[in-house]
């Protein structure tokens, strides 16, 4: 790798973002509407942002989140409501400000020749695939969508999949929506039926490695988004790596989306949350 | 409200450590900056008193497993072990890059044996862009070498002499405070020809996920920075810069310039900023600037006259 | 969201340490709960494992100077420096009143030499409301005595020996952090006849006013506890746990339900709440309802299942 | 001390306060009215509280603030702005929720037979003495009041101490209000002229000291309210100790309001702030 090509890619902007809106979308989950000019102009679909949510040392460190959609100066964010961080951002109200580094790491990548995308999200995993879906039909391209999510409740961002994909499938684990059980029922059948030319992952490990190995069998290239835990989210510190075909892989700038083929599944993910 | 000293406009910042003329006593900690080029869109690296880089070791390291870093009060932990392409990729890539910034570079020096880190020394010799080493005795992360050289005085000090028979370069020790007396360790490494020791690398620690019953770093313990740290980093400083004649520089939980004072005032020459990096990419210049602001509403000339200025 | 195990409405929150048999694991932490009188209208004192007092000499000690305490990110330093009333008094009153709680006391003991703590308990042993005893030999807060008794293997064991001569009551020693490796005075004070060991105690730190110029507290040093420091406590009650015998209680930084459940998986048996009183009054019994709560959900029929039951 | 002398007192209440408001009223100078009907109801002239001001860990102890007032089921507190405590008190708004502990220690205790006391107030140590003028006024003590500090934007409860003093004089550091100096210039005439039974002085230590030599030379019996770093405010911790002729006591529970002849000036007062 030379110097220039670590230096590729513009370089992330630290900008101080205000709340524009901030509502609750489904079961613990809320979509946060932020006006960040800097970054929503910048930002492409899968890339995320580092957001520093309180400014005490109670917490010290920022919270990566997918940017969801961008539409002008805004960039939103649907996010989970988990631990001290997301529970804090909850509490945000319109006119507060923090500030956020973005747009970070490596989105989707889809290739000129791709007519026909499948997009699989298994719960919060539809977040950096809202904007992507816009995007691509947006350029023409046939975009499908596979959605899991524990209960109906969790089937964040349908309305805008079905309002820009040829079909959306859903799943759930409980049935309170679409058939009962996992996302990737859905995504092996659609894999056969829609042959996309790509697939798009983004969810729990263990599902996105499942799809992963789907895709493989049917012969179709398949990228996937990963999280790991981040301290700095700009390469610096080496706390997310990843283990690929190509060595210990940053996800924060060589990420969080990789291709499946080089991803070894380590099982070194997030550990599951209750 | 009181003004007790004239209104200077700019102070002396200056410092000397280790032989090293500095313009100022900021320098980033190891590990926290990698080597400048992810902070180089949000700060002037050519402001920094030096850029101290990641360690580096002879060979590759792949550092240890996924999970490597959890939050704690105040603080976090990491255990990513000292990942690192080796002295070979260090040279060609990243003191490549930093040769053209304008700023100190001290190269942090990593070894699994006393032989390895005398090895990585010597492959730097030929690098003009070295301004200094940090060798680093006190990394919690490693099996082998690190911190067990950092925490008893006879296997410290045979790596500062063994280090400092392979170079004539400003040579600063790194040391654990994970030790009973750091200042017996801080002696040990000055008469083994240290021109400098760097004090805190982090607090071995520990941290477990109560719902899933498991450690949450993979490699289970890890080292604690931050402010949660900065007390313990301050009273080590404090006691080492009272033992020792060669200059300390203070680590530990440093995250404005207030702190960096503080330091000052307990006897470090200079000072590092580390975890704060990941929290503000722009935390370097910060404590840079609040320094300086903190001379001016003080009347301080020079910024050397704090150190060890502390009325006890 | 899926129930791994069934049920249960309580479980059996009983354990036995050093011999005592307490109704829950959740004890008072030494110097933070004075007798526990202040609390008593706060709290039902009889809901706790055991109330550890306020640290008693032979004759009454001073303590420092004041300022006395200092406030640090997640945590605080305290150089209170065993000021009490002497054991005469300490039993006239504290125990006196100790005793009608339905509580079991566990009499936490000081000196500044290996005498005075034999003395110390000599004088309890005619005290009928005291159950335990806890030696206390790393007190970072006194010049002669304390955490020098602590932070080596012969001393340590020297205090422990002596006082064992002088008690068949359990006895617990409490151990010091501010050690290089705190697994091998464990071993030497659970040879010299501990029952059980807390750890840990105060790590040592220091504050600075960077306005004034001056240390925070009057004695300059102090011992750090709180939040900050629960990582490193949770690291060597893991580690302690592993080398030695006998139980283990853990101390620092447990604010929560949630933070003694991960004590009692890294390998503490009982644990303390200290500083946590100060924030919050109440923070033994919410410790103690977290708990139970936590097995409730979790389904541990009994809460001595978790000790020790991290999963690495 | 016998056990019954320890336990003397009613015990203090830990009780959910709610923000009624929370104005400037002066240079960094608060005024925070809360709704604290058990402690509005139990708390005594030179009484404070101890506030939990925020519940993250980042600052972890506890804020002790005199009772400035007391009407209803309301409490006043009189609040300089000094560092994060106060800060974050700053920010407080209308309907937040915090925990006191309260009523704290013991107060001014004035005799029966007092029939005229002095009120020395240095800067924000007016604030333990407001509810003291008001109460005494309305027993039908005479009450004159010394008052100092920095400057006019910093005489504080002014107001107060107007309606129901007989005599108020005033002095400032930097002669924007009253006299230019110290208030000690006012405490000693006010001595000779007005010739109290007692003398009440809250201020910074080195005043207070000094006004206390007045008083024992004027003959005149004084109490001074301490401040000291607390902890636990409940007289556990022993963090808050004063040096007195009778040993060490806790300001928390054995003050903040002692007899100026048993304080053993010590300098070990909280360090002047900036
Ligand atoms: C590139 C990337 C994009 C992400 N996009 C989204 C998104 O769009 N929506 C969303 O809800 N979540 C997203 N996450 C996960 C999100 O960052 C975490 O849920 C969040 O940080 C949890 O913070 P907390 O303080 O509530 O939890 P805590 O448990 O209190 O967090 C403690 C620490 O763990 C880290 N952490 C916890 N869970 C995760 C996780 N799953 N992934 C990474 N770090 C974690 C936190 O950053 C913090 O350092 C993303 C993660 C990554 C790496
Ligand atoms: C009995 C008593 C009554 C008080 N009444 C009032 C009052 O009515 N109005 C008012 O404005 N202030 C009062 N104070 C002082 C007030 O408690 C401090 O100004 C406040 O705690 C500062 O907190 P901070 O977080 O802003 O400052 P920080 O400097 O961030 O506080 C750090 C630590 O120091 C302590 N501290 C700082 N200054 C003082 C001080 N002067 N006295 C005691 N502890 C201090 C804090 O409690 C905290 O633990 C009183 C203090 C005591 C002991
Ligand atoms: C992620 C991370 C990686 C680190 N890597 C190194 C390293 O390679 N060499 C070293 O000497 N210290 C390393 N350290 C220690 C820091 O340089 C510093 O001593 C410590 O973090 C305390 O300072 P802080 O509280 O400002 O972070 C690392 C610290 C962190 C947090
Ligand atoms: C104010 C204060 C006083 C203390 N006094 C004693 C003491 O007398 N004896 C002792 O063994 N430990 C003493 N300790 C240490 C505590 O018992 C405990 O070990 C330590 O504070 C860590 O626990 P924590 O983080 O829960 O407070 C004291 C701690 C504090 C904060
Ligand atoms: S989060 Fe620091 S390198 Fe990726
Ligand atoms: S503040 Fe704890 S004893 Fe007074």
């Amino acid at each position: 790798m030379s110097c220039a090509d670590l230096d590729a890619g513009p370089h992330p902007l630290l900008e101080r973002v205000e709340v524009l809106a901030n509502d609750r979308v489904g079961a613990g989950v809320g979509l946060l509407a932020l006006r960040a000019p800097r970054v929503a102009a910048a930002v492409a679909p899968g890339q995320f942002v580092h957001l520093r949510i309180a400014t005490g040392s109670d917490f010290l460190l920022r919270r990566p989140f997918s940017v969801h959609r961008a539409h002008g100066e805004t960039i939103e964010i649907l996010y989970q409501v988990l631990g001290r961080g997301t529970r804090e951002l909850a509490d945000r109200a319109r006119g507060d400000v923090m500030d956020a580094i973005g747009p970070l790491g490596r989105g989707w990548d889809v290739p000129e020749s791709a007519g026909h995308v499948l997009l699989v999200a298994g719960g919060l995993g539809a977040a950096p695939l809202g904007m992507l879906a816009e995007r691509l039909a947006a350029r023409g391209v046939a975009v499908s969508v596979a959605q899991g999510a524990p209960c109906a409740e969790r089937l964040v961002a349908r309305e805008l999949f079905e309002s820009v994909a040829r079909r959306v499938e859903v799943a759930t684990d409980d049935g309170s929506a679409g058939e009962p059980g996992f996302v990737t029922l859905v995504s092996r059948r659609l894999l056969e039926t829609e042959r996309p030319d790509l697939v798009c992952v983004c969810g729990p490990e263990p599902m996105a490695r499942a799809v992963a190995a789907q895709a493989a069998e049917a012969g179709v290239t398949c990228r996937v988004s990963l999280e790991r835990l981040m301290a700095c989210g700009i390469g610096a510190c080496l706390s997310c790596v990843v283990t690929t075909t190509g060595g210990r892989k940053r996800a924060c700038v060589d990420g969080p989306v990789f291709d499946a083929g080089e991803v070894c599944w380590d099982g070194a993910e997030v550990p599951p949350r209750h | 409200m009181e003004q007790k000293f004239p209104r200077v406009t700019s102070a002396d910042l200056r410092v000397e450590v280790a032989g090293l003329r500095l313009r100022n006593p900021v320098m980033t900690a190891s590990g926290t900056f990698a080597s400048g080029r992810e902070y180089a869109g949000f700060i002037d690296l050519s402001r920094l008193g030096a850029v101290v880089t990641k360690g580096v070791s002879l060979q590759a390291w792949a550092g240890n497993e996924s999970p490597r870093v959890a939050e704690t009060a105040s603080g976090m932990l990491n255990s990513i072990g000292l990942q690192n392409p080796g002295v070979e990729a260090f040279c060609a890539r990243d003191l490549m890059w930093l040769s053209g910034r304008d700023v100190p570079v001290v190269v942090n020096v990593s070894g699994h044996s006393l032989e390895e880190y005398v090895r990585v020394v010597e492959r730097l010799e030929s690098e003009v862009a070295v301004a200094a080493y940090e060798v680093n005795i006190s990394c919690p992360n490693v099996d082998e070498g690190g911190m067990a050289f950092g925490t008893s005085c006879a296997p410290a000090a045979a790596v500062t002499s063994a280090v400092r028979a392979a170079t004539k370069r400003p040579l600063i020790v790194k040391l654990s405070p994970n030790v009973t007396d750091i200042s017996e360790i801080a002696r040990a490494v000055e008469d083994a020809g240290a021109d400098a020791v760097s004090l805190v690398n982090t607090l071995l620690g520990m941290a477990i996920d109560a719902e899933t019953r498991r450690p949450k770093l993979a490699r289970v313990v890890g080292g604690l920075s931050g402010p949660a740290i900065k007390p313990v980093a301050l009273r080590m400083v404090w006691q080492v810069a009272r033992a020792i004649a060669v200059p300390v520089i203070g680590v530990g939980g440093i995250m404005t310039g207030e702190d960096a004072v503080e330091f000052l005032l307990a006897g470090a020459t200079a000072v590092q900023v580390g975890t704060a990096n990941f929290v503000d990419p722009t935390s370097t210049v910060r404590v840079l600037d609040g320094l300086t602001e903190y001379c001016a509403r003080h009347g301080v000339a020079r910024v050397s006259d704090l150190v060890g200025a502390l009325e006890v």
